[in-house]
Formats: structure tokens, C-alpha cells, sequence
């Protein structure tokens, strides 16, 4: 194992203590387990907090995303392993400002069952809060059930938008609303070229032969579509728009934004060559893409490979993309 | 005969204990298909409990709770969140009882497997530890002798176990290599199996 | 070699045709060969240029460090490869903007020889030019022949302050002053674990066993000072903050800025790992770290790895790193 | 007997011919120890000279004018870079002259050295194209026959070559590789070589 690491046990952690030591001004660590990180200041009284959380391993998400304009707390488990339900709980209390929760992260069967068991439990005690599922990645399962489909790069969008429509004063219905209508917007495929290792096991998640790779794998090494020869960044890309566009087709005049994201090893130059493709193919089908996002928005530690994302704009989305925001990773307005 | 606060508590402590025992063979065994840390977890909510029983508590209702306290806090892995969501409903259901009954068994285990399929979305039959909970249930319909339950439990998961080590699993992790899991057992119904068994049970 | 991309001979020009494809608003394409990216809008009238360059494979370096406040206009040759004099000359041409130009760039053999001979051709044509190298790799020779050092990660805290002195109004032999102390102020090293792929090459630029780690490695694969066993990373870490401070002590009250910087693979998590050793290292030493800066700021594609670089500061270097900045990759202010 | 424009133009265009057919020699030898790029940059400089040197030119300094801006454009290895240095060099020291006779030879040669030392900051000695022209450079000191300079130019570069193998290379992309070098010709060094040398030239 290739890593800079020291025991593999502390790698969420010690991420976690360095991320909060070179950005005090955006992160703070809480919660009795020491596992969620919060806007440093905490909750935003009058305003609807939003949540997230998940596994480590995937930064900028979840943690990085904590900040004006975006979430209020993340519950983090240790690497690809979601956290704990008291977690949850600790994430949802440090983020409520007396306006309500929202609970916005991927969908993955254990996040759901702990989110949903931690807000039951605050239900109780009087907090109210409310459920957005990111469920963005065609290739893990057929339209018909969609609601199955995992979460990925995705929910970056959902995150921005959700957290402009909190800042701008909405109330919790409203924000439910918009951050659903944000994550119903997005469709993502992932490529993946090889595996990364999970430190605590020490091997790689998963093994793909020197001149293969496999389309529409997931981010911890979840079986995608086919696996084959590696081929042209053009036509990955081109394969990788057609199965989007099958899923939520676009026409002349549409409006969107992309996400060119990299798994984590491949570089920036290899995004821009997929993105020189890609924005070709939008400017013929007469699509007019807004605020490109190249990079590494959502990651599997040192996975190589890339993701797509499309998501479709309408006019309030659109204004929430652009509404200010700032964390460590992100920055806009 | 019933059971009461003393009897529970020390029930769960040794299961708590068989928990922390079995860790390293869960893990080995949910390495194969899912993610191989339902021993960790187990560990875990293991310890975890045994930190929450060592404190007095009144009512079974109490008792369940603790349990279901230590689990919640336990990892973000679904066995542990399963199993808090198993004790949170125990608790509920037993609430205000000072000891519970032969014939409390079977309507409590259904409440259970209840809570755990609306929490986890899985149904029965997709081999899961909601099969072996349901073979427990099934067994424990007729249970008179409070003392004949941990025999009886332990052989209705341990036949459950078996039934289904040649089915695919249709749920969580496992799900992803459905074909590669026919003939090998579920970690999790492995894992009711270790927690219920004492070495006398097994006999 | 798996990466995403099409023809490896095209790798450079579509890299660049998709960075200004992703962000027209910060770079534009320009000179005769279309290897000069500059600042879209051109140079600024009135304001020193500062023009920087080399091969690529080093995203955000240089070209993405074009924008306010920061460069003028980039050179960029193929992977790993010099731009041509011709090259040069265009870029110092775009970035003329009345008051001369700086050359700000890293010490290789190369690339020294071509915008010399840049500089030169362009005197003759009355346009007013310096030089600044940039030789922050202290693995790459001892204290005595500092001369001789590669230029490396240190070179962003150039760009950074000279960007800022010129965006202040200074005249060319001010700008060149201080970008020579921003230059003079970095240490840096580095630690490879494994290779990148130079995508004309097809193979590996250097092999590194499995469990071994290059300590100095230079980012196209220079040889470094030692090659051995993998290490915990504060071990790591310690290492190459000693190595700093044998060459550049500091002590009770200095004021530095820390950059953490991933070589391409390696992830946020391990570099935040890392920085969590620094800090206490610098926290222990009484010294006091400013913008700390933790990512990917100069890498070399997908080789994994990291290096360190500490900017100490003085009050005009600290006051210069933080005024505005903006480009795709780095925005300050 | 003198070059003139025409003879300079031609001899030129021949070399021009020689550094495009080289180039996969050259790659291979510099990928052993640089970054295999020699002759990728030797056939770019040799089409761009092409292209130049195809139209009309009046003297001596502009034939190698043409030279030094086709090669700045070439690539940014050092090889293309030094030749464009080079030839700049030669078009200031003849500007103002229509032919170049026999004694000119060592003379340019003498500040063509100048120039590449100034620029690269190699010294002779350090294994480069440097002790190439430095060995034909006295062996031109005294030409006094045009049409022998080819073949003792060939020779003199020649056993440069032969001489310098065994030593290491003290700059460039192969310093790093300093002992690795011991044994190989430098690819610059047979890059001069290949450069001058027709088929008749060799014999
Ligand atoms: N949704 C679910 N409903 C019921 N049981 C489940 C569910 N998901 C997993 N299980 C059980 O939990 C076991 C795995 O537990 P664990 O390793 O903690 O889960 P994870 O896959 O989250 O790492 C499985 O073998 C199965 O018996
Ligand atoms: N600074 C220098 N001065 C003189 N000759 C040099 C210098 N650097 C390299 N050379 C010559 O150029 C040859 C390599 O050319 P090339 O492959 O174009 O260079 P690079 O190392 O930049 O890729 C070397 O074999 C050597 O003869
Ligand atoms: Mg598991
Ligand atoms: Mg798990
Ligand atoms: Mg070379
Ligand atoms: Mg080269």
C-alpha cells in the first residue's frame, strides 16, 4: 500500500485533524465522537441547516463542503464506511439554527438507514428535518428504478444549490423542495482506469487488468456496465454523454451545468481533453453550459478514472449556482 | 418462568461478550463479499454495551435502550445500525413491563423484524439477518419454557443459515456480487448464530 | 499507459484547448503555434508583464496560474518539454504591456536557454526584460551551488507575489526585486512513490519497488537522496521539514506560509495527514504559518507523491500573498 | 574557392535532409539517457529549415537567419534551441559579406562556441555537441580547399565522438545519469555527425 499514512486506523481522523488545522476559519471538529465536522461558528440561527455525511475518502466531499453557501455539518465514518448513527444525530443538532434540518447526502443503504434513524430520534426531542436523496449515477440501475440508483459527483450540485436556497432565507419545505428539484436535475457515469486501497485493508478495492477499464463503476469499486479495452478519452466521453443523454435528454436551448470530475489520480490535463470533447458535442446539440466544473469534486482517494455530470438548469437553479459561496475547496460570487 | 431487568442484562452482556469473540472470523468472512468489517462493528457495539450494562438499570425497557444507545454509537456499518433499531423497538414495545414472558417471545420478534424492514428496506428471503430473526420467530411461537429458548433459537438460525448459504444475497453490500455469493453464508446470519450461541447451547 | 486521452502526440494542445474551452473568462490560446496561453483581455497597459512556462503535465502549473494578480502569459511545451524560443517570444510579446516584462520561471537548463534567447531577440526590438529563476528544490544540490537547484512547488509563491507587486503599480526592477526574494524565500523537496507516464513515452518516466519511496525526487523524475522503504508519514514529513531547516532555519517568531502539495495521485486525505504533523511541528517551533495552502497546486500528472515548500515571510512578502488573486485554480481576496 | 548563397542554401537543405532522416536513430539514443526528444526535435528543425530555406534569399546571413527562426520555432529541446543559437551567431558574423571563403571557417566556429557556451553554460568537455564543433573547428583551422571541409569535418566530429564515449556527460538531461553515460555516445555528439555526413562524406 502506496500511502502517506501512519497507523491506517487514525486515517479518518488525522485527515480530519489536518483539514481543521489548515482551514480553522471554514472547519471545526464536533460531536461526542469527534466525527462531524461543522461550519466553524456552527449553526446559522434563523436558517435551515443542511446536513450531510458519508464515508471518508471522497474529499472534497463531504467535509470540504461545510461553508457559507453550502452545508452547516457532516457526519463522517471511517474510509468508504458510513457514520455512526449518533453521529448523525450530533451533525443534525450542531446544524440546526432553530429553522429545521435537511438531511442531503447519496444514497447508500446504510447512510439511509442511519440518517432516517437519527432523525426519528430527534423527532422526538422536537426537531423537525426532512430527507433529499442524491441518486444521481445512471449506471447503477435501468430509469425504472431510479430510486435505487447510488449517489455520486452529483450531489455537489444539490449541496450548492440547497445551501444558496437555506442562505437566501427559505424555510425548510422550500429548501427540501429545491435541493430534491436539484438532485432530480442531475445524471452521472463514472469510468474507472484503476483501484484505490482502503488503509485499513491494505489492498485495492478492486483489480483491473494494465489495458482495461470499466465503465460506470462506482466510487468504491461497485460493479458498472461493462469492462473492457481501454479506448480513446473521445470516445469514453462520448459514451459516457450518450448514456446521460438517454437517460435525460437535452435540446436546443437547454440549459446546463457539467461536472468533469476526476476520480482522484487521473490529472487535470486529462479532464480538459475530456472536457474539449465534450463541449464541442453541447455546443452542436445547441446547449448552453454554464459554470463548467472541472476537477476534483468528489473523489475515491487515489482511484484513477473520471465521472460526468450533467445537471439541468432552470431558471432558479441556475441563480443558485451562482449564488456566493465558500469553503476550502470551492469558492464562488 | 419469566425474565427479568437482572436476566436480560446479563443475557446481553454475554452476548456482548461472544460479539467481541467472533469479531475476527466476521470480519474474514464479510471480507469475502462485502466490505469485511462486520466484526469491527460487532467489536464495537460489543464493548460498547458492556460499558452500558455495567451501570444499573430499572425496567427491560432500560436495559434495551442502553443497548440500542451503545449500537447507534457504535459505526456507520448496517449491522450495528440494525441491531439499535432492533433494541430502540424492544424498548418501545416493552415499555412500563417489569420482567417479559414466555409468550412475550414471538409478538416481540415481529415488531422487530418490522422496524428493521422499514428501516433497511430488505425484505424476507433476501438473505439477510431478517431470515434468521424470522426463523427465531417462527420457533419461538409455541416457546412455554424460558430456559428452552436459547436451544431453540440458536438451531432455527443455524438451519436458516444453512437454507440459505446456496441463495444469492439480494441486499446490502453482498448484493453487488449476488453470483458469487451462492454457497457461501451470510455474514450477518453467521453473526446471530455467534451472538445467541453459548458453548452449551451449541451442543 | 492508462490515461484518458487521444492521440498522445495531441495530449499538450488539447489539454490547453479544453482549459480555455472550461474558463474563458481567465485564458486565452495565443501565438503562432497556439502555445502561449495568456490572460483573456491581454496584457494590461501600464502594468509590468510577467511571463512564465515549460512543459506541461504540470496542471495548475503554469498556465492555470494566468489571471489577476498572478501571470501574464505561459510558454508550454509538450509533456515534460521546454516551449520553443519562438514560444517565448510570444509570450513576452502578449504580456508587454508598456512597462517590460519578467521571466519568472523554474531553473531548468532548457528552458533558461530559451527565454534568454527570448529576452535577447526581443531587446533588439526595444522591449525592456528580466529574469528570475525560480531553484527551490533543495534536494536537487547543496547549500554551496543553491544556483543550481531545480525550480519545483516554490515557484507558485512567486508568481503569487510577484503578480502582486505588479498588479501594485511597481516598475520592472521593483517587480523583479521582489520576485527574486519571493524566489530566494521557498524551500522546497519532495518524495516520490510512484511514477507518472509522459503520454509520447507510453511508459513510466521512472520505476520505484512497492514498498519503496524516492526522497528528492525530482517532478519528471530527477533522481533524488535516497531510495528506500516506505516510512509512516510523520516520519516522512519529518524528514523533509528537517531538510528544509537545515537549509533555511527558523526560529521563535518567524512568519511563514506551508504549502502541502500533492504530486497528482496522491490525495487531499494524505496530504492533510501530513500537514497535521507540520503544524504541531511549527506550533513547537513558535513560528507561525500564514495561508497555508494544501493540494494540488504543481504536480506532474498522476505520480503519486508530495512535496513540501515553506515561503518565509516578511512583511512585504506576506502583505503581497494576500492581495487579490483570481484564476481558475487559485482565487484570493 | 568560396561559398556563395546558392552553395550555403543547398549544403543546408542537405543537412535539412540528414536531420529528418536521423530522427529515429536520434530518439533512441537520446531515450537512453534524456528524454528521447533528439530526434523528434532534429526532424521538426529539419522540415522548418525546408520550409525556409524554399524561398529566395540574398546573402549568407540571411540563409542562416532563416535557419536560427526555424529552429527558435522548432521545439523547446536544447538541441534546436543551440543550432538556432548557432545560426544566429552565424548571421551576425557574416552580415555584410556575399560569400564565405576557407579562412572564415575556424574563425565562426570560434564564436559560434562562444555563443552556445554563453547561452548554455556547458564548458568543452562536458560530453556535448560543444566537443564536436570545437574538434572540427581545429580541424579547419587550416582549410584552405572548400570542397575538403565536409570530409574532414565528418572526421574531426567522428573521433570527438569515439574519444568522448568513455567519459561522462557533465550537463544537459544526462548529468543525471552522469555514470550510466560512461560508455554511451552522447546523442548530441552523433547528432553533429549525422548532420554532416553524405553517404560520400563517410567513406
Ligand atoms: N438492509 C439490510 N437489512 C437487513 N439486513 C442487512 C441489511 N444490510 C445488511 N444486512 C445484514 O448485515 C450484514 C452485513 O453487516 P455489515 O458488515 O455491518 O454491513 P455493511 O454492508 O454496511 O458493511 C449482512 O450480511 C446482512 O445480513
Ligand atoms: N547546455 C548544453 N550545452 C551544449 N550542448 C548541450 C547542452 N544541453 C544539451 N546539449 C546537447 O544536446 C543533446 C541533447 O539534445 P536534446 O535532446 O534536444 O536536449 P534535451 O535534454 O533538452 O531534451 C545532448 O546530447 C548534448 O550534446
Ligand atoms: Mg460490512
Ligand atoms: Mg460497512
Ligand atoms: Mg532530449
Ligand atoms: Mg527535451
Amino acid at each position: 500500500m502506496k500511502k502517506l499514512l501512519n497507523n491506517p486506523d487514525d486515517y479518518a481522523d488525522q485527515t480530519l485533524d489536518g483539514l481543521c488545522l489548515a482551514h480553522p476559519e471554514f472547519y471545526t471538529r464536533g460531536g461526542e465522537s469527534g466525527r462531524v465536522i461543522h461550519r466553524t461558528g456552527g449553526a446559522v440561527a434563523g436558517k435551515v441547516g443542511i446536513v450531510s455525511g458519508g464515508g471518508s475518502g471522497h474529499l472534497p466531499v463531504f467535509t470540504g463542503y461545510c461553508g457559507e453557501g453550502l452545508l452547516d455539518a457532516c457526519s463522517i465514518g471511517n474510509v468508504f464506511a458510513g457514520p455512526s448513527v449518533a453521529d448523525c444525530i450530533d451533525a443534525m443538532k450542531i446544524a440546526d439554527g432553530g429553522a429545521g434540518v435537511l438531511r442531503l447526502y447519496g444514497n447508500y443503504g446504510g447512510d439511509c438507514m442511519n440518517f432516517d434513524m437519527a432523525g426519528e430520534m430527534l423527532e422526538i426531542e422536537g426537531l423537525e428535518s426532512t430527507t433529499v436523496l442524491v441518486a444521481d449515477d445512471v449506471a447503477s440501475a435501468p430509469p425504472e428504478e431510479a430510486e435505487k440508483r447510488r449517489g455520486v459527483a452529483g450531489m455537489i450540485y444539490a449541496f450548492k444549490i440547497a445551501g444558496a436556497k437555506a442562505s437566501a432565507g427559505a424555510s425548510l419545505a422550500e429548501v427540501t423542495a429545491t435541493a430534491q428539484k436539484a438532485a432530480d436535475a442531475c445524471r452521472s457515469i463514472g469510468v474507472a482506469l484503476t483501484p484505490c486501497t482502503v488503509p485499513e485493508a491494505g489492498k485495492p478495492t478492486f483489480e483491473i487488468a494494465a489495458d482495461e477499464i470499466e465503465m460506470g463503476m462506482g466510487i468504491h469499486g461497485e460493479p458498472g456496465i461493462w469492462r473492457g479495452k481501454m479506448k480513446p478519452a473521445d470516445e469514453v466521453a462520448a459514451e459516457m454523454l450518450d448514456r446521460l443523454l438517454a437517460d435525460q435528454p437535452l435540446e436546443n436551448g437547454d440549459r446546463i451545468s457539467v461536472l468533469v470530475n476526476s476520480l482522484g489520480a487521473t490529472p487535470h490535463e486529462e479532464l480538459y481533453i475530456l472536457y474539449r470533447y465534450l463541449a464541442k458535442r453541447f455546443d452542436d446539440l445547441g446547449v448552453t453550459v454554464v459554470m463548467p466544473l472541472v476537477g476534483r469534486y468528489a473523489t475515491s482517494m487515489e482511484m484513477t478514472g473520471a465521472s460526468l455530470t450533467i445537471c439541468k438548469l432552470d431558471s432558479e437553479l441556475e441563480e443558485l449556482l451562482h449564488a456566493p459561496a465558500n469553503c476550502a475547496f470551492w469558492r464562488i460570487g | 418462568m419469566n425474565w427479568n431487568t437482572k436476566d436480560l442484562q446479563n443475557w446481553l452482556c454475554q452476548c456482548a461478550d461472544r460479539m467481541i469473540a467472533s469479531a475476527p472470523e466476521l470480519n474474514e468472512l464479510d471480507g469475502q463479499l462485502g466490505d469485511g468489517d462486520l466484526g469491527a462493528t460487532l467489536e464495537k457495539c460489543g464493548k460498547l454495551m458492556q460499558d452500558g450494562l455495567s451501570e444499573e438499570t430499572d425496567t427491560p425497557a432500560d436495559v434495551f435502550k442502553v443497548c440500542a444507545m451503545a449500537c447507534s454509537r457504535a459505526s456507520g456499518s448496517s449491522f450495528g445500525t440494525l441491531m439499535a433499531v432492533a433494541f430502540m423497538t424492544l424498548a418501545k414495545e416493552t415499555n412500563g413491563k417489569n420482567a417479559l414472558a414466555c409468550g412475550d417471545v414471538e409478538p416481540l420478534l415481529g415488531k422487530v423484524l418490522e422496524a428493521l424492514m422499514a428501516r433497511g428496506k430488505a425484505s424476507l428471503g433476501d438473505k439477510t439477518m431478517l431470515d434468521s430473526i424470522e426463523a427465531i420467530r417462527l420457533a419461538a411461537a409455541n416457546l412455554t419454557e424460558s430456559a428452552a429458548l436459547p436451544k431453540i433459537a440458536v438451531a432455527a438460525a443455524s438451519s436458516a443459515q444453512e437454507e440459505y448459504r446456496d441463495k444469492p444475497n439480494r441486499i446490502g453490500r453482498a448484493r453487488m456480487f449476488a453470483e458469487k455469493s451462492i454457497g457461501l453464508n451470510d455474514p450477518g446470519m453467521v453473526a446471530v448464530v455467534r451472538i445467541i450461541s453459548s458453548g452449551r447451547d451449541q451442543n
